[in-house]
C-alpha cells in the first residue's frame, strides 16, 4: 500500500501550486477550523490582510501567499497540516487554531520544525507560561490573543463600573465550564471580583457536555445573587437559550466566546437578548483607526461580520509582514522570533505588543489602556451593542422585562 | 423546593431520553440493527427545523415538520443505503453482520454530522420553541416549553402505542420483533414492514431530536453523545425492551439530574455511566433483558 | 494450495519494510510525520484487530487502553520527570492493567453489551481526565516536556521499527501455538472447551496483549508528539478511526490493519486540500469499501492476486 | 461386556430443569472400555441436554456423574475435557480461518499460554490422525473449501487427537452417504477395540445398530428402555415412542380427492445444505382437498422438504402449483398463493395472546370473513377460545401446537403443511388434534401435507402415504397397503 500511495502523494504536490521562485513570496501557513464560528473567519481574514498587503506592493516587493489547511479541530490533524505547511509548502511562519488543545499540541512542534508559529485565539495562560518556563525551546511560538486571567482583569474592571457602580450589585456566582482554560480564569476572578466590589457567594463549574442547565441555574438562583458571571467557551447557545426560557431573572455577564460571533443571535433564536460578553473586537468599534475599516471590507468580500478571531489572525499577518520588513527580508525563524518580539504595530484590535522573554506571560499580548483593551458588549435586539468602555461605548445597558436589576 | 425542583427537571429529561430511546429499541427489535448513525439523524432533523425557520423564514410548526421530514428521509435513505445492502451482501456472512452494521452505520453517521457542521457549522442549534413563557408549578418556574416537550413525548410513545397494539400494521411489526418467521409464514410481507419500521424510527428520532433542538439545543458535536446516550439507555433497559428503555430512560434522567442538583454539575454522568457498568456485571443483559 | 500458505505474504512485506525503512532517504519530512501518526495508528488498528479476530469481541474502548496508556507515560514525565524508557514502560504495564479490567465485562456479556461496556470505559476516562485537569491538563491537553529525537527520520524509524516489531510479534502470535488456541476460543469457545482449553485464561492473554501493544504504542506517541489530549488519544472518534482502518485494511489479517491505517492517514491527507469536507469524503470512501468491498484492502489485493 | 470391572463413567440420577420443564429426568446409566452405548431418543427427548450435562457445558440440577471413580458433575467444560472425555458435535463448527492440519493440531496442544512453536513430533502426529480418519490428502485445505464428509471426519480427528478415554458423538451418520457411514464404522470400532468407550447418540435404533453393543432409549428426559440394540427395539415403550401404538389406516369418510388435478407437485426436487444434501430426487403430489402424509424419522428430510416448497431454502429440481413452477417465488408470495406452513418450531408470537396471534393470521382478508374463520377455528379447536386473551409463550405445548394450526388456518389456505404436529405432546393431546384434523378433513375445504415420525398418528388422516429414508422418497401408497408393506419395517 505504501508503494501505491506515495506516488500519488508526490504527484499532488508537484500539483499544489508552487510560486515563481523568483518572485521570492513570504509564504504563511494558516491553519484553522471552517465548520467552527470561532475558527472560520481566521483563514478569510488571513488572506484579506495578504492581499492589503500585496496591493500595496507586499513586503519590500516580495508578495506574501496564504497557504491554509483545515484541521477538523483535530490536535493531530493540525500536526500533519504543521509538517505539510513547514516541510512540503515550505511557509516561513504559521498562523495556526483558536482551539487551546490544539494551539498546545503545536507548541513542541514550532520548536521542532523551527518556525515562528502565532494562535489567533488560543487563551490559556498555559501557552505563555511554557513560554516562560522554556523559552530556549518555545521562543518561536506567540500568543497573539490575551491570556484567559487578562480576560478575567477585564471582566472585573467593567464589572466595578456598569454593575457595581451604575447598577449597585453586590453579590455574584461565577459560572464556568469545567475546562483547563477556565482554571487561571476562574481564579482570577476570585481574586478580582471582591476589589471590584461583587462578593462571589459560589463557583459553580460544570461539565462541558452539559445540555442541561436547569439544575445549575436553579442553584445559582437558590443563591439569590445579584449576577452570574460566565465563563464559558464549548458551550454558549444551549445555557443561553435555557437562561431565557426559564426566564432565570439573574443577567449573564462575563466571557462568553460563543455570544461574540455575530451569528450568535440566529443560533439562540434571539435567546441572547440581554447577555453581555467581553470582548476584544466588534465590527462597528473604533478599537483603532483600523478596526471598523477591517471589519467593513471583510463583509465586503465575504459577506458577514468576522468572529473575534478574524480581528486576530488580520493582525497576526500584518505585524508578521511587519517584522520581515524589520529583519530586512529574512525570514529564519530566529531572527523572525526575534524581530516579532519588538513588534509595536497599531492593528485592528488595538496596539499590538508582545510581552518580553523575561516575563510569566512571555509572548503574550500586552492588554490594558492604550494597548489591547477590549470591550463589553450586550446583545439587544439583534445586534451587539457596546456599553463599555464608555469612551467606546455606543449604548446603555437594558435587560429583558423578567430580569429584575437593583436600580 | 430542591425535591420539586429534580423532580420536575428530571421528568421532562426523562421523557427526552425516553423518546430518543425509544425509536432505537424498536428498530432493533424487529431489525436486529443498532443503528450507530442515530444521534446524526436527531440533530439532521433539529438542524433542519432550525435552518427551515431561521433561512427559511418559516414558523415554528411548519419547521418542526421540516425536521420530521428530514428524519424520515434520512431513516429511509440509512435503510436502503447502509443497511440493507450489507444484510443482503453475500461477501458479508451472517455472524459478522453486526460489527459490518455497526461499522457502516458509523460512519453513515459522520457522514451526516460533517454534512451538518459544513452546511450550518458546528456551533449549537436551537429550535424556535413551540411555545414560550414560563409557568410557575408548586412554586417552581418551569418554562412552557419544557412542560410541553414533556407531554409531546409522551404523547409520541402513547400513539407508538396504540399503533402497535391497534393497528395491522403495528401489530404486525409488534409480531415482527417476535418472531420475523412467523410473519413471513403468514404471507405478511416482511420487507414492507421493514420499510415501515424504518420510517416511523425516523420519525421517532425526528420529534427527539426536534423537541430536544427546542428544549436543550444540538450541534453537530452532540451527534456521538446523543447515539451514546440511547445506545446505554438501550442497553441499560434490556436490548429490544421498549418498557425497559423508557425504564432506563428515568433512572439515568433522573441520575444525572440529581448528581447536577446534589453533588456537582461538573460530575453530571458520572453516576450513570457507573450505574451502567453496575449493571451490566449484576445483570449482563439489562433490567427488562429478555434472554 | 502450496504448504507454505501461511508464509506466502511474508516476502512482499519485508519489501515493503525494507523499501519504508529507506524512505527518509527519498522523502521531504512532512511526508516522515505523516507516516510516523500513520504507524502509530497501524499499531492501534494491529492491536484492535488481535482482540476481534482472537476473542471475537467489538471494542469501543480501544482508545481507553491507548489513553490509559500514553496519559500514565506522559504523566510520569510530566510532574515526575521519569526517564522516557521507564515512562514508556510504566505505562505500557499499566495500559495492561487496564486491559485486564477491560476484560472482566467480556467474559460475562457479549456483542452490543461488550461493546457498550467498552464505550462506557471510554467516556468514564474522558470525565476523569476532564475532572482531574491539575493532574491531567484536562481538555486542553498535557504538555509532555520531554522528547526522545526532534528529527523527523529519527522519529520515523522509531515508529516504522515499534509498528515492524508489533506486526511481527503478533503476526507471529496469531499464527502459534498459543495464537491458535487463542482464535478457536474466539471462534467457538464451547468447543474450545471441549478440547480441554481454559477459555476464560486465554480471553484475558488477547486483551492483555492488545492492551499492551495499544499502551506501547499511546507511550510511544505522547513522546512524539509532544502532548496529550482527549482530542488525540482518547475520543471515541480516534476509537472510530482506529475500527474503521482495522476493517479497511481486513479484519482478522492482522497486517492488513496497518496497511487500512496508513490508507485512511494517507487518503485524508492527499484529500486535505478539499478543506473542511476532507473528513465528510474520506468517510465515504470508507463507507463504500465497507459495503462493496466487505474483506477490505487485503481482500481485494488477495483477489486480484488469484487468476 | 466385562461387568465385573467399574464402569468408566457412572451416571446417576442426573436430572436438568431449566425453569420449569425437566430436560433430564433422573436418568441412570453406566459406560464401561471397550464399549459402544447408543443412546436414542426422538427429537426433545433430551438426548442433547444429557451430552451436554456429561461435557460440562450445561450444569446439572441434580445427579452425579462419576468418572474413574472421580465425581465430575458440575466441572468447567476444559476440565471435563482434561479428564479424558472428548466430543464430536452434531453439526460441524469447524474454525473457519485455519487449515485440516492446523485444526487437528489444536486438539494435539496443551493448554499453555505462552507456548509458541509446535514440535516436529506434534506435526507428525496430526499428520498421522488425519491420515487415520481420511483426510490425508486436504491437510493444507481450510473447511470452506472441504466435503460433508471431511468436514465430519475433521471433528472426529480433532477429537481424536485429544486422545480421550470416552468419545461423545452426537448423531455421527447424518447427511453422509452408506459408504461413508460404513467409514466412520469402522474408525468407532476401532477406536473400540483400542479400548476406548464411546457414547453414540442419534435418534433411532436402525441407523446405530450394528455397531452399538448396548442402547438406552430415553423419551421426554426419562430413561425408558435400555438393552441389546434388537431387544430395544422390540420394546413396547419405544415402539410407543416411535409409533404410537398399534398401526391402524382409517379410510375418508365420503369422497377423497385423489382424483384431482394435483394442487401441488415436485418432479425431482433436492435441497443441499452446503456440503450436505439433504433431500434428494422428490417426487410427489398433492391433489385439491387431498391429505397426504409423509411419514420418517427425524432427520430422514420432511422439514427440508417442507421448506423447500414454502421457499424458506431453495431447492433443483421442479415444485409446481397448480402448474405453475414457485421457483424464485420469496416465502411471503408462496404463503399468499395458498400455501400455510405450520412448521415443527410452531413461530408463535409468543408475548402476543392468543386472539392476537390468530387475528395476524386473518390479516390479509377482510374483517368479515377473518371473524367468520376466527369463529371456525373456536369450533375446531375449543380451547384456544377460552385461552384468548393468554400469551402464547404461557400455553402448554398441546394448545400451542393448536394454536400454530389454527393461526396457519386462518390465512385460508388451500394447502395446510403440518410438520411434526405431535412432537412432544402427551397422548391426552394428540387425541384431540387428532379429532381436529379428522373434523378438518371432513370439511374438504383444505388439502393437508402432514409429515410425521408417528405413524399411528399419521395414518388415519391420510388418503396417501409417502415414506422417507434419508432424503429419499422410498415408498408410497394408501394407508392400509402401508400397515402390511412398510409399517413392520419402518424401525428396522
Amino acid at each position: 500500500m505504501t508503494s501505491l500511495k506515495l506516488p500519488a502523494l508526490l504527484t499532488l504536490a508537484f500539483l499544489l501550486p508552487v510560486a515563481g521562485r523568483a518572485a521570492e513570496p513570504i509564504k504563511i501557513g494558516v491553519i484553522s477550523e471552517a465548520q467552527a464560528v470561532a475558527g472560520a473567519s481566521i483563514a478569510p481574514a488571513a488572506q484579506l490582510a495578504a492581499e492589503e498587503i500585496n496591493a500595496k506592493g507586499g513586503i519590500d516587493g516580495r508578495p506574501v501567499e496564504i497557504v491554509a489547511y483545515d484541521d477538523h479541530s483535530s490536535a493531530s490533524d493540525a500536526v500533519r497540516a504543521f509538517q505539510r505547511a513547514v516541510n512540503e509548502d515550505h511557509v516561513q511562519a504559521v498562523v495556526a487554531s483558536y482551539v487551546t488543545e490544539i494551539a498546545l499540541a503545536l507548541q513542541p512542534w514550532a520548536d521542532r520544525l523551527k518556525t515562528v508559529t502565532i494562535t489567533p485565539g488560543a487563551a490559556s495562560d498555559l501557552i505563555p507560561e511554557a513560554i516562560a518556563k522554556d523559552y530556549a525551546h518555545n521562543r518561536y511560538y506567540f500568543q497573539g490573543f490575551p491570556t484567559s486571567s487578562a480576560v478575567a482583569h477585564m471582566v472585573c474592571d467593567s464589572a466595578k463600573d456598569l454593575l457595581v457602580k451604575h447598577l449597585g450589585m453586590q453579590t455574584a456566582v461565577i459560572m464556568s465550564e469545567d475546562a483547563a482554560w477556565t482554571l487561571p480564569l476562574d481564579a482570577t476572578y476570585e481574586s478580582c471580583l471582591p476589589p471590584a466590589g461583587l462578593k462571589p457567594l459560589d463557583h459553580i463549574r460544570f461539565s462541558k457536555d452539559t445540555t442541561d442547565f436547569t439544575p445549575i441555574f436553579n442553584r445559582i438562583e437558590a443563591l439569590k445573587p445579584d449576577v452570574i458571571i460566565t465563563g464559558v467557551s464549548h458551550v454558549g447557545v444551549q445555557p443561553t437559550v435555557q437562561w431565557k426560557n426559564q426566564q432565570v431573572p439573574l443577567p449573564m455577564y462575563g466571557r462568553s466566546s460563543q455570544a461574540i460571533n455575530p451569528v450568535f443571535w440566529k443560533d439562540t433564536d434571539g435567546g441572547a437578548q440581554g447577555v453581555i460578553m467581553q470582548a476584544f473586537a466588534a465590527p462597528d468599534v473604533a478599537l483603532s483607526p483600523k478596526t471598523i475599516p477591517f471589519a467593513e471590507a471583510y463583509r465586503r468580500k465575504y459577506g458577514a461580520f468576522p468572529a473575534e478571531t478574524g480581528y486576530t489572525a488580520y493582525d497576526a499577518i500584518h505585524y508578521i509582514a511587519d517584522a520581515v520588513h524589520r529583519a530586512a527580508g529574512a525570514t529564519d525563524a530566529d531572527t523572525l522570533a526575534a524581530a516579532l518580539e519588538k513588534t509595536d504595530y497599531e492593528g485592528a484590535l488595538g496596539r499590538i505588543q508582545f510581552l518580553p522573554p523575561g516575563d510569566p506571560h512571555a509572548h503574550a499580548l500586552r492588554v490594558g489602556p492604550g494597548f489591547v483593551q477590549g470591550v463589553m458588549m450586550q446583545w439587544q435586539d439583534g445586534k451587539q451593542v457596546t456599553v463599555w468602555p464608555a469612551s467606546l461605548a455606543n449604548g446603555e445597558m437594558r435587560f429583558p422585562s423578567y430580569i429584575v436589576t437593583k436600580r | 423546593m430542591l425535591v420539586l425542583q429534580i423532580l420536575i427537571d428530571g421528568f421532562a429529561i426523562g421523557a427526552l431520553y425516553a423518546l430518543g430511546a425509544t425509536g432505537f429499541t424498536l428498530i432493533f427489535g424487529v431489525s436486529g440493527v443498532l443503528n450507530l448513525s442515530h444521534g446524526a439523524l436527531m440533530v439532521a432533523a433539529a438542524a433542519a427545523a432550525w435552518a427551515a425557520h431561521t433561512e427559511g423564514a418559516m414558523g415554528s410548526l411548519a419547521s418542526a415538520a421540516i425536521g420530521l421530514t428530514v428524519g424520515v428521509a434520512l431513516a429511509l435513505a440509512t435503510f436502503r443505503l447502509v443497511v440493507r445492502p450489507i444484510q443482503r451482501s453475500p461477501a458479508i456472512r451472517a455472524e459478522e453482520r453486526e460489527i459490518f452494521i455497526l461499522t457502516a452505520t458509523l460512519l453513515w453517521g459522520i457522514l451526516i454530522q460533517e454534512a451538518i457542521a459544513s452546511l450550518f457549522t458546528s456551533n449549537a442549534k436551537t429550535v424556535p420553541p413551540l411555545i414560550g413563557g414560563v409557568t410557575l408549578l408548586f412554586g417552581v418556574r418551569i418554562p412552557r416549553n419544557e412542560i410541553l416537550t414533556a407531554i409531546l413525548c409522551w404523547a409520541v410513545i402513547g400513539i407508538l402505542w396504540l399503533w402497535v397494539n391497534r393497528t395491522r400494521t403495528g401489530k404486525a411489526v409488534l409480531a415482527a420483533s417476535m418472531n420475523s418467521r412467523g410473519v413471513i409464514l403468514l404471507g405478511i410481507d416482511l420487507s414492507r414492514i421493514h420499510v415501515a419500521v424504518w420510517a416511523v424510527y425516523g420519525l421517532l428520532a425526528g420529534v427527539a431530536g426536534v423537541l430536544l433542538g427546542m428544549f436543550l439545543g444540538v450541534s453537530s458535536y452532540s451527534v456521538g453523545p446523543l447515539t451514546a446516550s440511547a445506545f446505554s439507555i438501550v442497553v441499560l433497559g434490556g436490548l429490544g425492551s421498549v418498557y425497559g428503555s423508557i425504564m432506563a430512560a428515568y433512572a439515568v434522567g433522573y441520575l444525572e439530574t440529581m448528581t447536577a442538583y446534589l453533588v456537582s454539575p461538573a460530575y453530571r454522568f458520572i453516576p450513570a455511566l457507573l450505574l451502567l457498568v453496575t449493571v451490566m456485571y449484576v445483570r449482563p443483559h439489562g433490567l427488562l433483558g429478555r434472554r | 494450495m502450496a504448504k507454505t500458505a501461511p508464509l506466502r505474504p511474508f516476502w512482499p512485506v519485508l519489501a515493503i519494510l525494507a523499501l519504508a525503512a529507506f524512505l527518509p532517504l527519498g522523502v521531504s519530512g512532512y511526508v516522515l510525520g505523516l507516516l510516523t501518526l500513520a504507524y502509530y495508528f497501524g499499531v492501534f488498528a494491529m492491536a484492535w484487530d488481535l482482540l476481534f479476530g482472537f476473542a471475537n469481541e467489538v471494542n469501543f474502548g480501544t482508545t481507553f487502553l491507548i489513553g490509559v496508556g500514553a496519559y500514565s507515560a506522559g504523566i510520569l514525565d510530566n510532574r515526575y520527570g521519569l526517564p522516557i524508557w521507564a515512562c514508556v514502560a510504566a505505562g505500557t504495564a499499566i495500559a495492561v492493567v487496564g486491559g485486564l479490567i477491560l476484560a472482566l465485562p467480556a467474559l460475562r456479556v457479549s456483542g452490543p453489551y461488550f461493546g457498550l461496556t467498552t464505550l462506557v470505559a471510554v467516556l468514564l476516562l474522558q470525565n476523569f481526565v476532564i475532572i482531574f485537569s491539575e493532574v491531567t491538563g484536562g481538555e486542553i491537553g498535557l504538555v509532555v516536556p520531554d522528547v526522545i529525537t526532534t528529527d523527523a527520520a529519527g522519529n520515523y524509524w522509531i515508529a516504522l521499527a515499534l509498528l515492524a516489531t508489533s506486526g511481527v510479534i503478533l503476526t507471529t502470535l496469531s499464527r502459534s501455538a498459543v495464537g491458535l488456541i487463542l482464535q478457536a476460543s474466539g471462534q467457538d469457545r464451547i468447543q474450545a472447551a471441549a478440547l480441554g482449553f481454559n477459555v476464560t485464561r486465554h480471553k484475558l492473554v488477547a486483551f492483555s496483549v492488545s492492551a499492551l501493544f495499544s499502551g506501547l504504542a499511546g507511550s510511544f506517541m505522547v513522546f512524539y508528539m509532544g502532548t496529550a489530549s482527549i482530542g488525540t488519544l482518547i475520543d471515541i472518534t480516534i476509537g472510530v478511526q482506529i475500527i474503521i482502518a482495522a476493517v479497511l485494511g481486513g479484519r482478522r489479517t492482522i497486517i492488513g490493519a496497518a496497511f487500512g491505517a496508513i490508507f485512511l492517514i494517507g487518503l485524508t491527507e492527499i484529500l486535505r486540500p478539499t478543506g473542511e469536507v476532507a473528513t465528510f469524503l474520506v468517510s465515504a470512501v470508507a463507507l463504500l469499501v465497507v459495503i462493496l468491498a466487505p474483506n477490505g484492502l487485503t481482500g481485494m489485493v488477495a483477489r486480484k492476486a488469484r487468476p | 461386556m466385562s461387568k465385573g470391572m467399574p464402569p468408566l463413567l457412572g451416571v446417576r440420577g442426573l436430572t436438568k430443569r431449566f425453569g420449569g420443564l425437566t430436560a433430564v429426568n433422573k436418568v441412570d446409566f453406566a459406560l464401561w472400555p471397550g464399549e459402544i452405548l447408543g443412546l436414542i431418543g426422538p427429537n426433545g427427548s433430551g438426548k442433547s441436554t444429557l451430552v451436554k450435562l456429561l461435557m460440562g457445558i450445561e450444569q446439572p440440577t441434580e445427579g452425579s456423574i462419576l468418572f474413574d471413580g472421580a465425581e465430575i458433575a458440575g466441572l468447567s467444560t476444559h476440565l471435563v475435557a482434561r479428564k479424558g472425555i472428548g466430543i464430536v458435535f452434531q453439526h460441524s463448527r469447524p474454525l473457519e480461518r485455519q487449515t485440516v492440519i492446523e485444526t487437528i493440531l489444536l486438539g494435539l496442544l496443551p493448554d499453555s499460554l505462552f507456548r509458541l512453536s509446535i514440535s516436529a513430533e506434534h506435526r507428525a502426529r496430526a499428520r498421522a490422525i488425519a491420515e487415520k480418519v481420511g483426510l490425508g490428502a486436504v491437510l493444507d485445505r481450510r473447511p470452506s473449501t472441504l466435503s460433508f464428509a471431511d468436514l465430519r471426519r475433521l471433528e472426529l480427528a480433532k477429537a481424536l487427537a485429544r486422545n480421550p478415554k470416552i468419545l461423545l458423538i452426537d448423531e455421527p451418520f447424518a447427511g453422509l452417504t452408506a459408504s461413508e457411514c460404513a467409514e466412520f464404522s469402522s474408525l468407532f470400532r476401532e477406536q473400540r477395540s483400542q479400548g476406548k468407550a464411546i457414547l453414540l447418540v442419534d435418534h433411532n435404533v436402525r441407523t446405530v445398530a450394528a455397531l452399538v453393543d448396548r442402547v438406552i432409549a430415553l423419551c421426554l428426559g426419562e430413561r425408558i428402555a435400555e438393552g441389546k440394540p434388537v431387544d430395544v427395539m422390540r420394546d413396547e415403550a419405544v415402539r410407543r415412542v416411535y409409533l404410537g401404538g398399534a398401526i391402524e389406516a382409517a379410510p375418508r369418510n365420503g369422497t377423497g380427492a385423489a382424483g384431482a388435478a394435483p394442487l401441488l407437485e415436485l418432479r425431482g426436487v433436492g435441497v443441499r445444505y452446503g456440503k450436505a444434501l439433504a433431500v434428494d430426487q422428490a417426487d410427489l403430489a398433492v391433489g385439491e382437498n387431498e391429505f397426504v402424509s409423509l411419514v420418517g424419522i427425524n432427520g430422514a428430510g420432511k422439514t427440508s422438504l417442507f421448506n423447500a416448497i414454502t421457499g424458506f431454502v431453495p431447492h433443483s429440481g421442479e415444485i409446481l402449483w397448480r402448474g405453475q413452477p414457485v421457483k424464485g417465488l420469496s416465502a411471503v408470495r408462496i404463503a399468499r398463493l395458498g400455501i400455510s406452513h405450520c412448521p415443527e418450531t410452531r413461530e408463535l408470537f409468543g408475548d402476543m395472546s392468543v386472539r392476537e396471534n390468530l387475528d395476524l393470521g386473518g390479516q390479509r382478508q377482510a374483517k368479515a370473513e377473518s371473524d367468520d374463520r376466527l369463529a371456525w377455528m373456536f369450533e375446531l379447536f375449543p380451547i384456544l377460545k377460552s385461552r384468548q386473551k393468554q400469551n402464547a409463550s404461557t400455553l402448554s405445548g398441546g394448545e400451542q401446537q393448536m394454536l400454530a394450526i389454527a393461526r396457519a388456518l386462518m390465512t385460508d389456505p388451500q394447502l395446510l403443511i403440518l410438520d411434526e404436529p405431535t412432537l412432544g405432546l402427551a397422548p391426552i393431546i394428540l387425541e384431540q388434534l387428532s379429532k381436529a384434523l379428522d373434523a378438518l378433513r371432513q370439511t374438504g375445504k383444505v388439502g393437508v401435507l402432514l409429515g410425521e415420525q408417528n405413524v399411528t398418528f399419521a395414518l388415519p388422516h391420510a388418503d396417501r402415504i409417502h415414506v422417507m429414508d434419508r432424503g429419499r422418497l422410498t415408498w408410497q401408497g394408501s394407508p392400509d397397503r402401508f400397515v402390511h408393506e412398510a409399517g413392520a419395517n419402518y424401525l428396522i
